[in-house]
């Protein structure tokens, strides 16, 4: 097994998955500049997996571009973590998946950010500058709506509740994860629970939210076991593709 | 009266009107009515093309598509925008969307089928709406035409992508090429209506004109649309559905058939393919984003609260 | 053009779409008794289905069979009519959609069921003992929430106007309805319309729900020009085929 | 007491006990928890075996795949009607299902990812299930049996079918076996752990078996369904993930690696895959579906009160 290229699977994968979902919101979001902000997030994310996933097709050898990597494979072949997966359910879940994954995306740049693949150093300190922007943007809203009215802090809370079992599967080091720590490709996946749950903790505070006290334990998506949500999400995805395939479009 | 005077030989000159400054009573509803159907046609425009972001065939398509529906909520912004400094509120001005008072651009109400229909759209519509525009840059009003700026631009950048699809498509497999073909088959009618009904049924046309809101007449409009696009089908190797179309070298310009007005006005009157759905989709997003509007208000509210407390 | 193939697809179409509809309320209807009834009538129509498009793939001689009819065209080759693809709604959205077309569609089979083509005539006389129960159990839901409760009343009344506009096309006679009904295949299409209004008009009348006065404007579904709801239906239906192309399943 | 004892008695001579009939309460209750447990199962059931009815790939197995739902549906009911027998109504049972307090079989909390899943889940979770079932058919209490023969006899039907899709995928393209192989992989372990904890750790056995509820223990049932499944499996050229599983010629058994009962019980506990979206499904159902069933009420009560003033 190509470590390397699994790591790179699993951040482009994430990216894709997470920008194909926030698209959904393009024009019908609860507000105009919402609209605006969280496109803004959904194309930052698609660039961003159009980096790791052209890097994972080279790294592979096999001819594969980004395209073919985001078109022709099935679920089982996908890499990304079941967090990302989720049903984009009311705005509100739509956020707290967001704030949840982005403190954990800000963390993981930061250490690819001096990753001893260069090639991986680049997209990480590209990606990162967005990626904090994210963290603020879906923290300040989490704060907005934790405080807001009685009936958005009920919705956040059961948000956080509902997502929390997903927020621990990037935490679990496995064979792909040691390797690329081991190499210094990546930092190693439990050393960024404290720096996420010290972020998470701040906002969930300010944002009079609680915390959840247990560990998350749904897991497998980065090793192709996925919910049963991604095989919907990749019949749109895909379908033209593969429909006319071996056109260029 | 001489308010009245005052105010058009300040048009005359060229002088721009400003929020602040008196204008007639009509000039302000008249603006406020085709600024705000403007608004509400980028806002309700969002949606046919957004239809097709989850399935767009490449990761860079997908990219651009979203970055122009993203372009077209930064317009309905602007407009808002400027339909607020006339003195009605943003919430009043969407309301009547929501309410199917307010109109918006009828090409919205047919549907997206096909990714070919993405192509044809920037192709078609917005270079439709390119040409209805440019003019309104120079329109009397200024906040009006200095968004109109920064829209037009935007829109001749989305025009040459989906002439750009269309491209890519014209020269792909047959099921492309036909695809292409079919899709210029459903828009071209719409298309060349979106400059209005014809200068012999246009009302409202003469004074808009003396206000410099509008400078040419539907037909104009449409002529010139018709002559910067049949060159562009032939280019593409696609046949415009309308066997009346020719050069007419004494004229100068393409003669074209007559348009079914009454399918136009049918659309207008609510009874196009989507007219419903797209008044359905606004109304769910806005009352489904009901409790966060609130929340957000809310803890804006909170905020403010507690900066007065500290400056007290 | 083969207008018996057209009228072929038309009629399997219908059945197709409607039924994957139907289906997507298996294990999810408002009560157990519901989940079976319906997924009865999702079951006979995809019978039906199966019967037509089989005898279409037959008429047009290229060997396909009802999978390649069903899995391998795109939108713009169903022609089914635009009603049955339009969204289900809440569950009285369902029932309003089935009514509207179970009638039409007992009606048409009634007088296809003489048709000069033996083969059309046999499948229509199989087809319309199903689906006269299909109308009794529609309209017969139709009465009880039409008088239910003033939600439920309220609920239909809306159900019925949001889908009247669909409820024309099958009357409106284009070349294919027009070869049909000359060679005696098929009813002519406008001489369906009186019994249709007949038989909608005794069971709202009983539901004491109001009629709409105007006429139907949607079309587009028999010629292929469909609604935004088909191309997205299609992605899941046609998922594993196209993933998988040649394989046997 | 003598009451328990005639009971007894009639048990030991296989009389089968009614709902008319005295039982202890500690029957009745072991019934009820058993039978609706049951009869959610099979409601629950549904789920992911429906996900995958608008993806089946020809329409053939979509129409098979819908009567199997269906006939989920079909035991859902009779089961309830056997609860209810006991003096529960079916709604009471049902709350306690949407509620979390009562249990459903955690099999159904796994996710069906692929097609090749609707082919394992029929061979090897309704071939686990019929293990279990049979027995039950000879079952004491009278409605119970009788269900359990109607349920029992389409099961096989089930499972035939199930097996019927994995021997066409493992006869099938290189992807297609791999997706056998993968959704084996996923589903033998817990298809396994559906008889239940191992006999040194489960609770209530020997009363049930006293009673004639249960006549087999949970291991015996296991080893049956293993020994008849993995000739199943070699046939299909598949590979059960055991590494420890061997033909046992003493013992005319299969040995198996030990069961992680630590995952079962996770899972038994809410903490399985898709315990959450199961019974958010299933109260979405019941809830969005309120108006209807009150609907449905109100007209049957005005019916029977026209009734009423006809017969008056």
């Amino acid at each position: 097994m190509n470590t390397q290229l699994e790591y790179l699977l699993r951040m482009g994968d994430n990216c894709l998955v997470l920008s194909q979902q926030l698209a959904a919101w393009c024009g019908h979001g609860p507000a105009l500049e919402e609209d605006l902000a969280l496109t803004n997030v959904a194309l930052d994310l698609l660039g961003q997996a159009r980096m790791w996933l052209t890097l994972a097709g080279e790294e592979e050898g096999k001819g594969r571009d980004e395209d073919a990597l985001a078109y022709f494979r099935d679920g089982n072949e996908f890499r990304n973590l079941l967090i990302v997966e989720q049903p984009n359910g009311h705005y509100g879940n739509t956020v707290a998946r967001q704030f949840l994954f982005d403190a954990w995306h800000m963390h993981v740049l930061a250490g690819l950010s001096t990753s001893s693949d260069a090639r991986i150093a680049e997209i990480a300190q590209k990606s990162v500058k967005e990626v904090r922007y994210h963290f603020e943007r879906s923290a300040g809203l989490m704060v907005a709506l934790g405080r807001g009215t009685p009936e958005s802090h009920a919705r956040m809370q059961a948000a956080v509740e509902l997502l929390w079992p997903y927020a621990n599967e990037w935490f679990e080091s496995d064979a792909v994860d040691e390797a690329c720590a081991a190499s210094g490709v990546a930092p190693a996946a439990p050393s960024l629970a404290a720096p996420w749950r010290a972020s998470v903790e701040a906002v969930l505070d300010r944002a009079t939210l609680k915390m959840p006290s247990y560990i998350g334990h749904q897991r497998g998506g980065k090793r192709g076991v996925h919910t049963e949500h991604l095989g919907h999400l990749l019949t749109d995805l895909q379908f033209v593709q593969r429909t006319y395939p071996g056109a260029q479009w | 009266s001489p308010q009245e005077r005052a105010f058009q030989e300040r048009i005359n000159a060229s002088i721009k009107v400003e929020p602040k400054d008196w204008m007639p009573e009509g000039y302000r509803k008249t603006l406020i009515r085709q600024i705000s159907q403007h608004a509400h046609s980028e806002y309700v425009g969002m949606l046919p093309e957004a239809n097709w972001i989850s399935r767009a065939p490449t990761l860079q398509r997908k990219a651009i598509l979203m970055a122009k529906v993203q372009d077209e909520a930064g317009h309905g912004l602007y407009l808002y925008s400027a339909v607020e400094t006339l003195g009605v509120t943003r919430d009043d001005t969407y309301l009547d969307l929501l309410s199917g008072k307010a109109k918006y651009s009828s090409i919205f109400n047919y549907p997206t089928l096909t990714w070919a229909d993405i192509g044809a759209i920037g192709w078609l519509v917005d270079g439709s709406a390119i040409v209805n525009q440019v003019p309104i840059c120079r329109c009397s009003y200024g906040p009006y035409a200095r968004a109109m700026v920064r829209v037009c631009k935007e829109e001749s950048f989305h025009q040459r992508q989906g002439f750009e699809i269309m491209h890519t498509l014209s020269r792909g497999t047959a099921a492309q090429k036909a695809m292409a073909q079919d899709a210029l088959n459903r828009w071209w009618w719409p298309s060349i209506a979106m400059h209005g009904p014809a200068d012999d049924q246009s009302v409202n046309s003469a004074q808009s004109m003396a206000w410099k809101i509008k400078s040419q007449t539907n037909d104009a409009l449409r002529q010139k649309f018709i002559d910067q696009t049949v060159p562009q089908a032939e280019f593409l190797g696609l046949t415009i559905p309308d066997p009346d179309l020719k050069w007419n070298e004494e004229r100068g310009h393409y003669d074209y058939g007559p348009i079914d007005w009454e399918d136009f006005f049918n659309v207008v009157r609510g009874k196009g393919p989507c007219n419903q759905e797209r008044l359905a989709a606004r109304n769910k997003a806005w009352n489904e984003g009901a409790w966060f509007r609130e929340a957000m208000q809310a803890y804006a509210d909170q905020q403010e609260q507690t900066e007065e407390l500290k400056a007290a």
